[in-house]
């Protein structure tokens, strides 16, 4: 499961992938802070991506994840729009027989799409100004 | 030719819409779609260097020629997590 | 949140830990396999546990985990009693401020409490056999 | 003097039940308490090497000396997860 949405995510749909034989599952999920980087409060977070383009990132990242890492499953769903303090952006869950594999391509997937996937964050603060943030 | 453009977060911004059609001349590239964009918009020169391109949703270099109804999106550094 | 339970682990409860300054959470699931690590079908697991001790196992293995990789709050729970394939027997999750230190502490407790926790397994075959299984 | 004993998994099911009562002599130690229980049990003879002991809790070597009322736990080698 690949997906941009709009709505909260729900990892119930995520956890889906996991297979018979998988006996690990790990899972990460990106929360909005209450504070940016440089420490300004933030009231919350807007996030824009170019779908198609970000969906099939992820289908790329999840594949290179198997040529490394060996069968292992991913999904990997992004939220879009505003999001407050504590809501969850992003979800990433891969799913392998052994946890070696599990963990070693969940990290792998956050990590390539922070740094490739076409999507964008733009940080509001509580003083009414807003930034985008760039890799 | 007619062709597509997508801009995203501060690129959208500076642009004001999403997207739009440009009409350029046959043989432009994607160099030319940029210009054409940045014609008036003395914000986007400063974001030129940061800027990356993909043309039908592949990443191209600005130098990449354009076709008659290609989607080409200007997309600022990545955020995303 | 540190604990041996009898039923079904509910992943939410564990996520209460997540604090208002985290923004990355990893999660750890181990899930029942239909096969042994030999191969042979499996139908089920019994785990039980030397509770009090394995409890305190988890409260330090969460302590080693914010001295190697600071500030980083966990949850460990395991379940206990028969199991069918599919069922969660351990559900560990991680949140910090930034998702490398909670990739390492999920990491560190599975690992730890795979090789101190006073649990233990028995593989139930479809043969009708079982085996107790030890690290 | 009166010992709790545990006993885990392998060790539970060649003991018979979970926990029980032993009498031992003052001074006794935890392999005292272990020798009591594997006198007529052929079994435990096997499973001592593989063994770990503790004492109201904690890890403790096998020549740790018992005082009355102490829970000694018999661990075989561990597998959660």
């Amino acid at each position: 499961m690949f997906a941009i949405v709009r709505d909260p995510i729900d990892l119930r749909e995520l956890e889906c992938i996991v297979r018979p034989g998988d006996g690990g599952v790990a899972t990460f999920l990106g929360v909005v802070r209450e504070t940016a980087g440089d420490g300004r409060p933030v009231t919350g977070l807007f996030y824009e991506a170019f779908e198609a383009m970000a969906v099939h990132e992820f289908e790329t990242i999840a594949g290179e994840a198997r040529e490394r890492f060996g069968d292992v499953k991913l999904a990997i769903v992004h939220r879009v729009g505003e999001l407050r303090v504590g809501e969850i952006s992003v979800a990433i869950v891969a799913a392998a027989a052994h946890r070696a594999a599990a963990f070693d391509a969940c990290r792998y997937a956050i990590d390539e799409l922070k740094s490739r996937a076409a999507i964008w964050k733009q940080e509001r603060y509580a003083d009414g100004n807003a930034a985008w943030i760039g890799a | 030719m007619t062709i597509r453009v997508l801009a995203f977060a501060r690129l959208r911004e500076i642009l004001g819409v999403p997207e739009a059609d440009l009409e350029l001349p046959t043989g432009a590239r994607v160099a030319d779609a940029w210009a054409a964009l940045a014609r008036g918009r003395a914000a986007l020169e400063f974001e030129r260097s940061s800027t990356r391109a993909a043309c039908n949703g592949s990443i191209v270099p600005f130098d990449a020629p354009l076709r008659e109804g290609d989607e080409v999106a200007f997309l600022p550094p990545v955020g995303g997590g």
